[in-house]
């Protein structure tokens, strides 16, 4: 079974080479570049397929890679958004402010950065999957500032050592979760595949998973995102080439996440859910309401969309914590947020790139300027509205009811709130940047149309997810809850 | 007789005592203050007058200027054909109860109100805004009036209500039945132009409501609408008279009862008319802003006439 | 239906942007409208019974589901009715947009929000309901920010779709409150909700309450109303109001009667105290209003009021066990509704007319405009007989039934119960009233007199396309009122069953008389029409024949002596509701700002005076503003832990991390 | 060699390592950190070399040797490096002053016992002993990262989180799978190559590397 696996895991690294080597301005090496990132997008549609057709896919010594249906979905995300950040990195419609060593230290890092999170997410190893988490550190970190300057320093400097701290709690974590196993079982090479986790988790220690948990949560709710820890993200977020902003936000709080749902399995099995739920519900509904407030009289459009990042990661913390039902809402909302955050974050570097300033205040008549650009941009945040006919409307709803269904109506009327705070808040924002005159020196007209078509695909997507939810993710949805939704 | 003659016979019976009622009250407050005053049948002159004069009209009306007198006069005029002005039950019955004489002239008044702004006058205007202040204050009054007496009646029907006294005779002194008439009485000054809240004999025109609002009428449309208005004046005295004092009105439709009836109801009239002269001489017109001190005040009778008949029922 | 609409949808995108997209898009609405008129004539009149299922749409959230029973039918029915004029309507309005995308946008979004719209009534399950609800809002809030240019309307927008998402929020707590899991049919909703607990029960319908009373205008809910209704394109404001608030109505309806099966006497006691509520300051608002278009959304938040003095009635009575009395109630709300659709639509359109034609809605800048469009006024005041309940037209039929609807109120054992109905029928009364002087001077400022400005004198007459819609609407009213003994027991064959598993129906159709229930009373809008109409041809021919032959004459407008008129002389729209603001004072709170300007020379020669009045917005400033300057400091605290400090940020981290696991040691030990 | 003898050598390497990590909160100068951590590393790897001659597990071996190539010497070169780099700037005014640091750096490790309760209890490993120790390092080091003012600080301050952290693994659990073991060692190696670069760049363009100037992004 390595064909699958390499065809999803070496092309990034052959990208990442060729990159290396090729000249960055040269036409074939974008090229390539974007096919490489195809081919793993294909190879991860193809695990997909596999694990719907009723196979769980193992590559390595001790199983060291296992694709189930969580995996499946994580990698064909990550694969995607990937994808679209080699078809249109750094800079959407912006390159020429980028020298080729620029570019080329962008595609190189990019494609790693790719790299590391489809090991992450197909890693059977919990420790393996924690080398690559850390891994992805390092590569995004590299390119934040990818035009030095003081902020964009600062920002890497936030992100590299919060993130690495609390990657580091998470290791402690995973460290504990293995002493109790090996206390119980003794040294196994595969004691920390996590299926054999999962099969012996009914026998663990439970003041030892819970406080084996306590550090996973923290440390990989540094990388999701999830409030306190998520400070690093808005400075990150804002500061970081479009390219990659999208593929943090779209992606790497999923991958975080993902890290986050194979660890609740484990303690959900030793300990029963309601402790991981009570500490999900408890993070989840902080980062939903700190993210909620920062949106109502934030000034910069890229910070914006990384506290909605915030907002959903706490969206689907709750979520997780809410049973199967929950878990599955949690999942498709992670497909949406995926596809239309980074959709986001792609346009929001060609508004950047346009109005030269990432100030809200400064971008106005946007619908006039670059109506194309626009029209997405007003699309993707309706969807992160939660408005229909957009897939996040349903997984919204079904993560409700999920809620009432569990009795925790209060928890969902405060949710609901917290909605409601950042539904008219990001609303007003819309507004003010879609409309009004477009401010003098700034070029009408759209330019480099074709560049924004790819992103058709996620309109088109989110339209599919949020009217009819094609049977195939609906089957790997639930296989997903059947592995980890208990 | 045919009970279907009975309606035009209704309407000519008002149309000719309504000219009359008003000059029978001109007549009383003459008297009343020392004058010699002008004779009862003066306002039939002023019609005539009026019909035979020619017509100015404004250059900035519009045809809605002419159509007002007529639909003002015709909605007053289907309202005699719904009140048991000579006997119970009449034969239209069915058409309509109270609430549909109330808003039918209602609707002659928004259509005064309309053609008062029509001539773009500045006195129209204001008369026309007043009236439609007094008439939407007025509103609340009549309705809870007449719901005391539907109440009370077990129906908003008017020959019902006219009924139910002729057979409880012991009800016309029920305190719901007295505040309603008390309510409908105030309420009846207040929608006929009548003091203390307009004057109808003023002709300074910054202290006019309905005056101001007809300023810019004249000849046959004038005749129309000063009919309409004493029409009007007839019908709530009816209503006052007929409703509250049902006695003389016809059960039988013969034409000695109606003839009795005829009498009668020119008496109830005439007292009615009398009561509203005495009104008249002691009381000085309101300030226009303190109108709906008054018109609360009828609310307030009102209220209580509705409370009284549930409660003591 | 859909394919109508989709047709139409289509035609807007692929026409481009000239005549023929105008006409293709609007044609697809009519289409659509017609399917609609049928699909409600069928299920209504015919009772015959429309189930579609999509298991496959939504599949994960329990697929859609789609019925229409007598309830939707009515609603639907009411939403084709206006339908159609208003997209004739618009393809002759928006000629505006020719060669700009904003005619693609308004051709394609109006289908959409009727397409969306329709589906609302036919919906039969909750997330179907709440996915075309949420449609409805989305592009009726698209069609609202079509002339983002102008002022205060991307305000409207945001206004607008805030409040349907503090509403929609209610509605997913109501509808999960009730069912969580499960099917979410409406079926099993009401199985469902009959073994919910009281408290529950009573959360639901607040939630209830608070979502579709928003979506409908209820005050104190309504402020979105007033910005969004007069920014959007007139044909669209006609159906905002003439049909979107409707569903808000048939919201509260739907789950309140129909999934809950009515609840405790407090439910209805309060729908009633926030109809008078809202009827009555609704209609005061209207009055002081300078703004033709907000004047008429104002009215709408007074006619919601008087629907809902009516449904709060049915509530009451249902739970009052006086069934027939309810059904009379819902029958009067439900025609109210009907007829609301009609009259506002046309008033809208109207409206839209005068706009179009002299390019502002402040009626003080209008007036005259009867002379230069004699369609337009006279089918605005059609319009505005009909709105103030007067005869012979439907508004005063509907009105006279929720009179007559709430008088069985007084009767009840509870005195409580019985003062408040006293108290609503004052309300309702003085509601009507007040309409009465609003549309005098609605209609009599904008279209009578002097014109007072140039655009008002140089007014054209509208577009055919658009009269014949108005002239249907118009038409409407008039059918309305006549056919009333028609209609009413069709209306009250719906309102029957949800008001009481045995109610016997009001008796509606004897001939062409109304009874209300055990006779109390009777009328006839028919015989009322015609010896109006008949009395006042009398009445002319009277005075052609026997009156003075002697033509008229013309002559100035008596100014006091002065010899020229001119229109700065008139009574002005703010002037008109002078007494009325000066007698509500305690209400409006109106400040005023008199500036005069001496001549220089002398004190005594004033060379202008300004005057500027505005009246409190009690709602924004004690309602809504704290609760925004809350978020606001919320926000402003919360932005303060993103100190940029890289040593703070670590601390939250490890202060976290800390407390986890004190809150572990302490806890942990089970 | 006997579990008690084990039992007692663990806790004496993982004072040592503890030590030298409260070394940091005490000394200010930037050699004396390198020098502190230098000690801690050697301390480690003799810790691991001494549970992989108890256990007699060849891997352990290996790591220790891994650790003390990489960690006492490789990094310590490129650290002293960057320390003649920039000058000896010192950590002058700390958030936290030195007396409180140590008081707090002692809570810390009376919390780690604490916390530390159930894992001691659970476990029959005789290196058990130390974890509680190789807990606090990690408190300790936590506290540096938080306190400390100066980019290289924190570094060092995150390397002796990865200490603490292995320090623990090894002594709870005799040591991870060698495959993980060598990927966090890269990852170790890479991050801190990359921080290394970003403490040039803030050096660069701030002029300093006192991490009080990177206050710029806030809200």
């Amino acid at each position: 079974m390595s064909a699958p696996f390499l065809t999803l895991l070496l092309p990034p690294l052959l990208a990442a080479a060729g990159a290396l080597v090729l000249p960055p301005r040269w036409r074939g090496s974008w090229a390539l570049h974007a096919a490489l990132a195809l081919v793993s997008l294909l190879a991860a549609l193809r695990l997909a397929s596999l694990v719907l057709d009723g196979w769980t896919p193992t590559w390595g010594p001790t199983d060291l890679f296992r694709v189930d249906a969580l995996s499946a979905l994580l990698a064909a995300c990550v694969a995607f958004v990937a994808a679209l950040a080699a078809l249109l990195g750094p800079r959407l419609g912006g390159e020429q402010h980028y020298t080729p060593p620029q570019v080329r230290r962008f595609r190189v890092f990019a494609a790693l950065f790719a790299f590391t999170m489809l090991v992450a997410v197909t890693a059977n190893n919990v420790g393996v999957m924690w080398i690559a988490i850390e891994a992805t550190t390092i590569a995004s970190a590299v390119i934040v500032p990818l035009t030095v300057s003081k902020a964009s320093v600062e920002a890497s400097w936030k992100y590299i050592l919060i993130g690495s701290v609390g990657i580091a709690l998470a290791f402690v974590g995973t460290v504990l979760a293995y002493f109790d196993f090996v206390t119980l079982v003794g040294q196994r090479d595969y004691a920390l595949n996590w299926t054999v986790l999962l099969a012996n988790a009914p026998v663990l220690h439970q003041p030892v998973i819970e406080l084996a948990f306590v550090f996973l949560l923290i440390g990989y709710g540094t990388k999701a995102g999830i409030a306190p820890m998520h400070t690093w993200l808005p400075d990150a977020h804002s500061e970081a080439p479009a390219a990659l902003s999208a593929m943090m936000s779209g992606v790497l709080l999923a991958v975080a996440l993902y890290a986050i749902v194979r660890w609740r399995a484990v303690v959900a099995a030793a300990v029963g859910p309601a402790f991981p739920s009570r500490l999900l519900v408890g993070l989840g509904l902080l980062s939903l309401g700190i993210a909620a407030l920062s949106l109502v009289i934030q000034r910069q459009y890229k910070r914006l969309l990384a506290y909605s990042s915030i907002e959903h990661t706490g969206l689907m913390c709750v979520g997780l914590a809410l049973g199967p039902l929950g878990v599955f809402a949690t999942m498709l909302h992670l497909i949406n947020h995926t596809l239309a955050k980074s959709m986001m974050f792609f346009l929001s570097g060609r508004i950047l790139d346009r109005y030269g300033t990432p100030e809200i205040g400064r971008v106005s008549g946007l619908l006039r300027v670059m109506p194309l650009t626009a029209g997405l941009f007003a699309t993707g945040m309706i969807t992160l509205l939660g408005l229909p006919p957009f897939g996040m409307f349903l997984s919204k709803f079904t993560l409700l009811r999920a809620g009432f269904a569990g009795g925790q109506g209060w928890l969902m009327a405060a949710v609901l709130g917290f909605l409601a705070v950042a539904f008219v808040s990001l609303l007003g924002h819309l507004h003010r940047m879609l409309y009004g005159a477009a401010p003098a020196g700034v070029r009408q007209g759209e330019s480099d149309c074709w560049a924004v078509l790819p992103l058709a695909v996620c309109v088109v997507a989110l339209v599919v997810l949020g009217l009819i939810v094609p049977a195939p993710v609906t089957a790997l949805l639930d296989r997903i809850v059947e592995i980890a939704g208990r | 007789m045919s009970v279907w003659l009975l309606a035009p016979l209704q309407a000519s019976v008002a149309l000719l005592l309504a000219p009359g009622l008003i000059g029978a009250i001109r007549w009383m407050k003459a008297r009343l203050q020392n004058r010699r005053g002008s004779p009862v049948w003066q306002p039939y002159l002023e019609l005539r007058k009026l019909f035979a004069k020619e017509v100015v009209v404004s250059s900035n009306a519009s045809w809605l200027f002419h159509a007002a007198p007529f639909i003002v006069f015709g909605s007053t005029v289907t309202v005699t054909l719904l009140v048991p002005l000579l006997a119970v039950p009449l034969p239209f019955a069915g058409a309509g109860d109270l609430l549909v004489v109330v808003y039918l002239l209602l609707l002659g008044t928004f259509f005064l109100a309309l053609a008062g702004l029509d001539p773009g006058s500045p006195f129209g205007g204001m008369g026309a805004s007043r009236e439609m202040t007094v008439a939407a204050l007025a509103e609340p009054t009549m309705a809870l009036a007449i719901f005391a007496l539907a109440w009370g009646a077990g129906s908003t029907d008017l020959g019902q209500i006219a009924s139910r006294i002729l057979t409880i005779p012991s009800e016309a002194l029920a305190p719901g039945h007295v505040l309603a008439f008390a309510a409908i009485f105030l309420v009846t000054l207040a929608e006929t132009g009548r003091l203390p809240v307009d004057n109808p004999g003023t002709h300074l025109e910054l202290t006019m409501i309905h005056e101001a609002m007809v300023l810019e009428y004249s000849g046959r449309y004038l005749a129309l609408i000063e009919w309409a208005a004493s029409l009007k004046l007839l019908v709530f005295f009816t209503l006052l008279a007929n409703l509250f004092v049902p006695w003389g009105v016809a059960a039988a439709l013969t034409p000695g009862a109606l003839l009795w009836s005829v009498l009668t109801l020119a008496l109830k009239l005439l007292a009615l008319g009398g009561a509203v002269a005495v009104v008249e001489t002691h009381i000085a017109k309101l300030r226009l802003f303190r109108v709906p001190e008054l018109l609360s005040a009828s609310f307030i009778l009102a209220l209580l006439a509705v409370t009284a008949s549930f409660l003591l029922r | 239906m859909v394919s109508g609409y989709a047709a139409g949808a289509a035609a807007a995108l692929v026409f481009g942007t000239g005549a023929l997209a105008r006409w293709a898009s609007a044609l697809g609405a009519i289409v659509g409208a017609a399917a609609g008129v049928a699909l409600a004539a069928g299920a209504w009149v015919w009772g015959a019974a429309f189930v579609l299922e999509a298991p496959g749409l939504l599949g994960p959230a329990g697929g859609m589901a789609f019925s229409l029973d007598g309830l939707g039918a009515v609603f639907l029915g009411l939403t084709s009715l206006i339908a159609a004029p208003s997209a004739l309507y618009g393809a002759g309005y928006s000629r505006t947009w020719d060669g700009r995308p904003a005619l693609r946008q308004v051709g394609f979004m109006l289908n959409v929000f009727l397409l969306t719209m329709s589906l609302v009534p036919l919906a039969d399950g909750a997330l179907t309901f709440l996915l075309f609800w949420e449609g409805m809002s989305l592009s009726s809030y698209f069609l609202v920010l079509t002339e983002a240019d102008g002022p205060d309307v991307v305000e409207a927008g945001q206004w607008y779709l805030a409040m349907t998402q503090i509403g929609l929020a209610c509605l997913l707590g109501a509808f999960l409150l009730i069912q969580s899991g499960g099917p979410g049919s409406f079926a099993s909703l009401r199985a469902a909700a009959a073994e919910l607990p009281a408290g529950t029960r009573d959360a639901v319908f607040a939630l209830a309450l608070v979502g579709f009373g928003g979506k409908a205008g209820l005050i104190p809910l309504h402020v979105w109303l007033p910005r969004a209704h007069p920014a959007a394109p007139s044909h669209v404001s006609a159906l905002m109001s003439g049909a979107m608030i409707k569903m808000g109505v048939y919201g509260l309806l739907r789950v309140g009667l129909d999934v809950l099966g009515g609840g405790p006497a407090w439910w209805g006691a309060l729908v009633i105290g926030l109809g008078a509520l809202s009827a009555v300051l609704g209609i005061l608002y209207a009055l002081t209003e300078d703004d033709i278009k907000r004047l008429l959304a104002y009215s709408s938040v007074e006619n919601i009021g008087v629907i809902m003095l009516g449904v709060g009635a049915a509530f009451l009575f249902k739970s009052l066990g006086m069934p027939q009395a309810g059904a009379l109630a819902l029958a009067a709300a439900l025609f109210h509704a009907v007829n609301h659709a009609a009259f506002k639509g046309l008033l809208f359109l109207g409206a839209g007319a005068v706009l179009h034609a002299t390019g502002t809605r402040d009626m003080n800048h209008l007036g005259g405009l009867i002379r230069g469009m004699p369609w337009t006024a006279a089918l605005f005041l059609v319009g505005s007989v009909a709105i103030a309940g007067l005869p012979p037209l439907n508004g005063f039929v509907s009105e006279w039934l929720l009179f007559q609807s709430l008088l069985p109120g007084i009767g009840v054992p509870s005195p409580l119960v019985a003062v408040l109905m006293v108290l609503a029928l004052g309300m309702l009364a003085l509601t009507a009233g007040l309409a009465a002087a609003c549309f005098v001077k609605a209609f009599g400022i904008t279209f009578l007199a002097i014109p007072r400005s140039p655009e008002a004198l140089a007014a054209h007459e509208a577009a055919w396309s658009m009269r014949v819609g108005m002239v249907a609407l118009a038409g409407a009213c008039l059918a309305l009122s006549v056919g009333a003994s028609v209609i009413l027991p069709l209306l009250s064959a719906v309102a029957v069953p949800l008001v009481g598993p045995a109610a016997p129906a009001p008796v509606f159709n004897v001939g062409v008389t109304l009874r209300t229930p055990e006779g109390f009373a009777r009328m006839s809008p028919l015989l009322v029409a015609a010896g109006l109409g008949l009395v006042v041809l009398a009445t002319w021919l009277a005075v052609r024949l026997f009156g003075s032959r002697r033509p008229l004459r013309v002559g100035e407008t008596w100014g006091c002596g002065r010899v020229v008129q001119t229109p700065r002389m008139e009574y002005t729209s703010t002037a008109f509701a002078e007494p009325l603001r000066r007698i509500f004072a305690a209400f409006y709170r109106p400040s005023e700002d008199v500036s005069i300007d001496f001549h220089p020379e002398s004190r005594y020669f004033v060379q202008s005076i300004s005057y500027r009045s505005a009246i409190e917005p009690w709602f924004e400033r004690y309602l809504y503003a704290p609760v925004i300057a809350r978020v606001r400091l919320w926000s402003e605290r919360v932005l303060a832990l993103q100190s940029g400090s890289v040593h703070a940020y670590l601390t939250y981290l490890v202060a976290v991390l800390v407390l986890l696991l004190g809150w572990l040691a302490v806890t942990g030990r089970r | 060699m006997s579990p008690q003898l084990v039992s007692q050598l663990s806790v004496g390497g993982s004072t040592l390592v503890l030590l030298a990590g409260l070394m940091m909160l005490w000394r200010r100068g930037v050699n004396a950190h390198i020098g502190a951590f230098t000690a801690q590393s050697v301390a480690l790897a003799a810790t691991t070399a001494m549970v992989g001659w108890f256990t007699g597990d060849w891997q352990l071996w290996a790591v220790a040797v891994l650790l003390l190539l990489v960690k006492a010497v490789g990094i310590p070169i490129l650290l002293k490096r960057m320390a003649r780099r920039f000058g000896t700037e010192r950590e002058l005014e700390p958030y936290v002053n030195t007396a409180t640091s140590l008081l707090l750096g002692g809570l810390l490790v009376l919390l780690a016992y604490v916390v530390t309760g159930p894992l001691v209890s659970v476990s029959q490993l005789p290196t058990r002993t130390g974890m509680p120790l190789a807990m606090g390092l990690v408190f300790v080091s936590l506290l540096v990262i938080i306190s400390r003012k100066k980019a290289l600080t924190q570094v060092l301050g995150f390397l002796m989180l990865e200490n603490g952290i292995a320090l623990l693994a090894v002594l709870g659990t005799h040591g991870i799978p060698i495959i993980v073991e060598i990927g966090v060692f890269l990852d170790v190696a890479l991050g801190f190559m990359v921080m290394q670069v970003f403490v040039y760049q803030i050096h660069e363009t701030f002029e300093s590397i006192d991490v009080e100037q990177l206050n710029r992004l806030r809200e």
